[in-house]
């Protein structure tokens, strides 16, 4: 079982994790925790994908030049990007979360009662 | 206030992940069927393989050195290399989504009611300014060395920003939304002038329009120098910010 | 090799669940910087140095650093309405 | 300077979004300002480079100078500029209906934003720098969506942030995948790969993994939990970009994923056939519930809700059935959509503010004091219907023709249009009766106008344009077929986009 095989499945295995903790959680702060795991799974699948057995680092030094094989910097280039975007989109999670609760006085998802709906009827936005 | 069916929740989401595991793994996994599949793309056929030997057009010179110079793209680092010239559109795309969280936080935050908080202790206001020095040295390295070492606009940014974090929740600094907001647009505006420059001068956006320096030497690629300062001030700026209102019992809102 | 990278592999999922299933927020909030701190280690493991120092930077202080902010925040406006459900559920 | 004018197309939202904060200190109204203009610049810039485009099929924007396989290279052509073109007008009618109304910088900021990622989308040639761009759209939505209500927008906006980041971290993997396996994230250059064929059941994970963000984009059935909270819950000029800007961007951006790299490409060879399955479903389940939604919905603006939902199904069944008859169809109902939705989300955002009540059964009888709004608004509804006479009859004719020619899938697709149409003539022509129905005193007296004239001005515009095309569609039937034709021929596209040849490397079978 080469070093690749193991990071595709603990990549997979984060990916699935995260999944269920989205489908199943109720509190609201566990599903974006959940959405930043399957983040952080994601970011591992696509570099294990550019990985290359005995490659080198994608950084010319004076002891390596291009010619040395080397992992792929395009899948590097990419996941440095999706872990900035993972940062924004928990950054706004929590806050509406925050508001969410403020509101909703509970970090439960499943607040849909009579109470709700009658709060609902009363206020008129725009 | 445990959900009466959070049980069978669980086990229905575990079947649900556990079909479609199974599902998506053997359509990865199985080579029984022609055609390319998962990971089957040879590494010099890839795209990737352009930036390394850093000839996009096709050249005899098939091998880069430290030290040489006159090459199209001129950063040690490669990984520098195609965030900030190769594909510098998914960074400017990348700037405005946080851009466009820490606007949203702004738009969002509710107005803080502090619990009983205790003040810094003398140990922490006597540290923190020597701790954040070090962090802010470690930061500016970072990102000013981005095309020589690993590291660059964004780890150097969210270091600086984690600083600027810490002494916030140390020295509760008056916080004033605009003056981070005025370094933000002005932080933005640099990067979108730097992009029109290459408009003017390489006739197409974001081109790198400096002579091609040396691999290797500190100043040997300014254009991803200046981008990455632009967008490490803009990457600090915005976590701060966030990590502000997150602290911050004034709401952003009026002072705009 | 592989072995120590089958054990980092493990320990991460073993975070990634008890994320999902232990009961207070903060240390599911710690667990979680945890495992980015290990997806982190497991970059430099293949040779994605830049990745790793962004993930070690971003992904695992100042997300964990947000949450903790968050669930301060809910734990103040909590006391203040005294009966809201806490975030031990 | 070649490229200034197609440039200046793309970043003039971006320009202004920076200049947003420095303008602030200057005068409160500075923003709204602003934005009037810069988007009156861009229809300007649009219209200007628009007989060029159509005749010669565009230009193509090298980002960094790099040609296009290695560097990210944005192609306006047709397509993307009439796309752009409508998203810029929507935005002004936007800014018009939002003219007495503040708003913070902060909103105009996002507001920006989605603009400039709505364009950004459809320009894009390469398949990350679009999943960036719909990222950008997301965060600015789900902040914009709940900022005018805690209540609800809380809780729409939480099921739209935690849906987006599901299905955008399903979009990466796929990219990542898709990457791994051909080497290029260029579209063009994926749909120009005659060497190699995919894996076919690889290549139905990566397809649907691409497709999976394209139905949340386009807000069908299994990916729209967020529908009623956001349409309720927000301000009706935000859930006017949303179905309108939202709407145009995502037609764009479904149509050049399904006709140029899905479609009988040598890549997805074998699994194209699986996918406009999956296509049909989705779309034929989001009719049949959007339409059944609606119809016992009581809320004015959820109601409006759904029936975009239901839209968006036609679009999605034009495209599921390929070809270029298929692509017009998809085009015409799109822009269709997009021009009578905002002017019912318009008209009934004034009217949520006049009765005071969201609920359509409490506002019996406004149309006697609004008669002009209240005809606008069965006007608008005609079109939607697909009432022979107005614009949207252009787009379900030849949907409903492209249907019969395209198997199975196709004929259950009709049937649920048609049985999609019955529903929204019952929802949309009660709501047009209930206002023109006689009612009590003391409710006339309580309709009292709110706010200026000006909020009008859209709404007329809108509706003169349903009119105007509905009864004399040759004047643009000539300009849709080039769209079509810019979606649908795959060669044009590649060659317009790729560089010669020469370009690629000696040795390497790229």
């Amino acid at each position: 079982m080469n070093v690749l095989t193991v990071f595709l499945i603990t990549a997979g295995a984060l990916m699935a994790i995260g999944v269920f903790g989205i489908l199943t959680r109720s509190n609201i702060i566990k599903i974006l925790l959940s959405i930043n795991i399957l983040q952080t799974g994601v970011n591992l699948l696509l570099i294990a994908l550019g990985y290359r057995d005995g490659g080198a680092a994608p950084i010319i030094t004076s002891q390596v030049s291009s010619a040395v094989a080397m992992v792929d910097p395009l899948p590097q280039a990419l996941v440095l990007t999706s872990i900035v975007i993972a940062f924004g989109t928990t950054a706004v999670g929590l806050v509406i979360c925050l508001n969410y609760y403020m509101t909703h006085k509970s970090l439960d998802v499943h607040t849909f009662g009579n109470e709700e709906r009658e709060h609902q009827q009363k206020e008129v936005v725009d | 206030m445990k959900n009466r069916y959070q049980s069978l929740i669980d086990i229905a989401g575990l079947i649900i992940v556990g079909i479609a595991v199974y599902l998506v793994g053997t359509a990865l996994t199985d080579t029984s069927v022609a055609g390319k599949g998962m990971n089957s793309a040879d590494f010099k056929q890839r795209v990737s393989y352009r930036y390394v030997i850093k000839s996009v057009e096709p050249s005899a010179k098939m091998e880069v050195k430290w030290g040489e110079s006159g090459y199209e793209e001129s950063s040690a680092n490669i990984v520098t290399s195609i965030v900030v010239n190769y594909r510098g559109f998914d960074t400017l795309g990348e700037v405005l989504v946080l851009f466009a969280s820490s606007a949203a936080v702004s738009l969002l935050i509710l107005k803080r009611v502090p619990k009983k908080t205790f003040p810094p202790t003398q140990i922490m206001t006597s540290s923190v300014p020597l701790v954040n020095l070090l962090v802010f040295i470690l930061g500016s390295f970072i990102i000013l060395h981005g095309h020589l070492t690993p590291g660059g606009g964004f780890p150097g940014g969210a270091i600086i920003a984690s600083g600027v974090i810490l002494m916030a929740l140390v020295f509760k600094k008056a916080f004033r939304p605009q003056m981070y907001l005025m370094l933000e647009s002005i932080a933005g505006m640099g990067i979108l002038i730097a992009g029109l420059l290459g408009l003017m001068y390489g006739e197409s956006f974001l081109k790198d329009f400096f002579p091609a320096g040396q691999i290797g030497e500190l100043f040997s690629s300014y254009f991803a120098m200046i981008l990455y300062t632009l967008i490490g001030i803009k990457v600090a700026v915005e976590i701060s910010n966030i990590g502000f209102h997150f602290i911050s019992e004034s709401k952003g809102e009026e002072a705009v | 090799m592989t072995a120590f990278i089958v054990v980092i592999g493990t320990v991460m999922c073993a975070g990634g669940i008890a994320v999902l299933f232990v009961r207070s927020l903060r240390s599911a909030a710690v667990i979680n910087g945890v495992v980015s701190l290990l997806a982190a280690l497991v970059f430099v493991m293949m040779k994605a140095y830049d990745v790793a120092i962004t993930e070690a930077a971003i992904g695992a202080f100042l997300s964990t650093a947000l949450y903790f902010f968050a669930i301060r925040r809910i734990d103040e406006a909590k006391d203040k309405k005294g009966a809201g459900d806490g975030d031990e559920e | 300077m070649k490229g200034l004018n197609a440039t200046l197309f793309l970043i003039l939202p971006l320009i202004t979004a920076f200049l947003l904060p420095l303008g602030a200190l200057v005068h409160k109204r500075f923003g709204k300002m602003l934005n009037l203009a810069t988007y009156g610049i861009g229809i300007g810039l649009g219209i200007t480079m628009l007989i060029p485009t159509l005749l010669t099929g565009g230009a193509v924007l090298n980002m960094g100078g790099w040609p296009a396989p290695y560097g990210i290279s944005l192609y306006l052509g047709p397509l993307a500029l009439c796309s752009g073109i409508v998203i810029y007008l929507i935005a002004l009618l936007i800014e018009i209906n939002d003219i007495n109304k503040s708003r913070t910088t902060y909103y105009h900021l996002l507001f920006n934003l989605f603009v400039f990622a709505s364009i950004a989308m459809v320009m894009t040639t390469d398949i990350f720098n679009l999943f960036v761009m719909m990222e950008i759209g997301s965060i600015a939505v789900a902040g914009m969506a709940s900022s005018a209500n805690m209540r609800m927008g809380s809780r729409g906006g939480f099921k739209y942030i935690v849906m987006s980041g599901l299905v955008s971290m399903l979009m990466l993997a796929a990219i990542g995948l898709l990457y791994s396996a051909t080497g290029t994230l260029n579209i063009a250059h994926l749909a120009s790969r005659t060497a190699d064929v995919l894996n076919p059941s690889f290549a139905l994970i990566v397809g649907l993994g691409i497709l999976f963000a394209l139905f949340f984009e386009m807000e069908q059935f299994p990916f729209n939990s967020w529908i009623p909270e956001i349409y309720e819950g927000s301000s009706s000029s935000f859930t006017a970009a949303l179905a309108g800007i939202g709407g145009i961007a995502g037609t764009a951006v479904l149509g050049r994923i399904v006709f140029t790299l899905l479609q009988d490409g040598y890549l997805f060879y074998g699994t194209f056939a699986k996918l406009s399955a999956v296509i049909f479903t989705v779309a034929i389940a989001s009719i049949v519930i959007g339409e059944i939604a609606a119809l016992n919905e009581k809320n004015l603006k959820r109601t409006l809700g759904y029936s975009s939902v239901a839209q968006f199904g036609l679009i999605l069944a034009a495209f599921a059935c390929g070809g270029s008859n298929g692509a017009l169809a998809g085009i015409y109902l799109a822009l269709s959509h997009t021009v009578a939705k905002p002017a019912l989300l318009f008209i009934a955002g004034y009217f949520t503010r006049v009765s005071g009540s969201g609920d359509w059964r409490d506002m019996k009888g406004i149309g006697r004091k609004f008669p002009l709004l209240a005809g606008a608004f069965i006007a608008a509804s005609l079109s939607i219907m697909g009432v022979p006479l107005f614009f949207g009859f252009w787009g379900k004719f030849e949907l409903l023709q492209v249907l019969l020619k395209s198997g199975v899938f196709g004929a259950v697709a009709f049937g649920a249009v048609l049985f999609g149409s019955i529903f929204e003539g019952i929802y949309l022509l009660r709501i047009g009766h209930s206002f023109f129905v006689q009612t009590s005193k003391e409710n006339m007296t309580r309709y009292q106008p709110k706010g200026t004239l000006l909020t009008a001005v859209p709404v007329l515009i809108l509706v003169a344009l349903i009119v105007f095309l509905g009864v004399y569609p040759q004047s643009i039937v000539r300009s849709f077929e080039r769209i079509a034709a810019d979606l649908v021929d795959k060669a044009q596209y590649v060659k317009f986009v790729l560089p010669t040849a020469a370009l690629l490397p000696p040795g390497g079978g790229l």
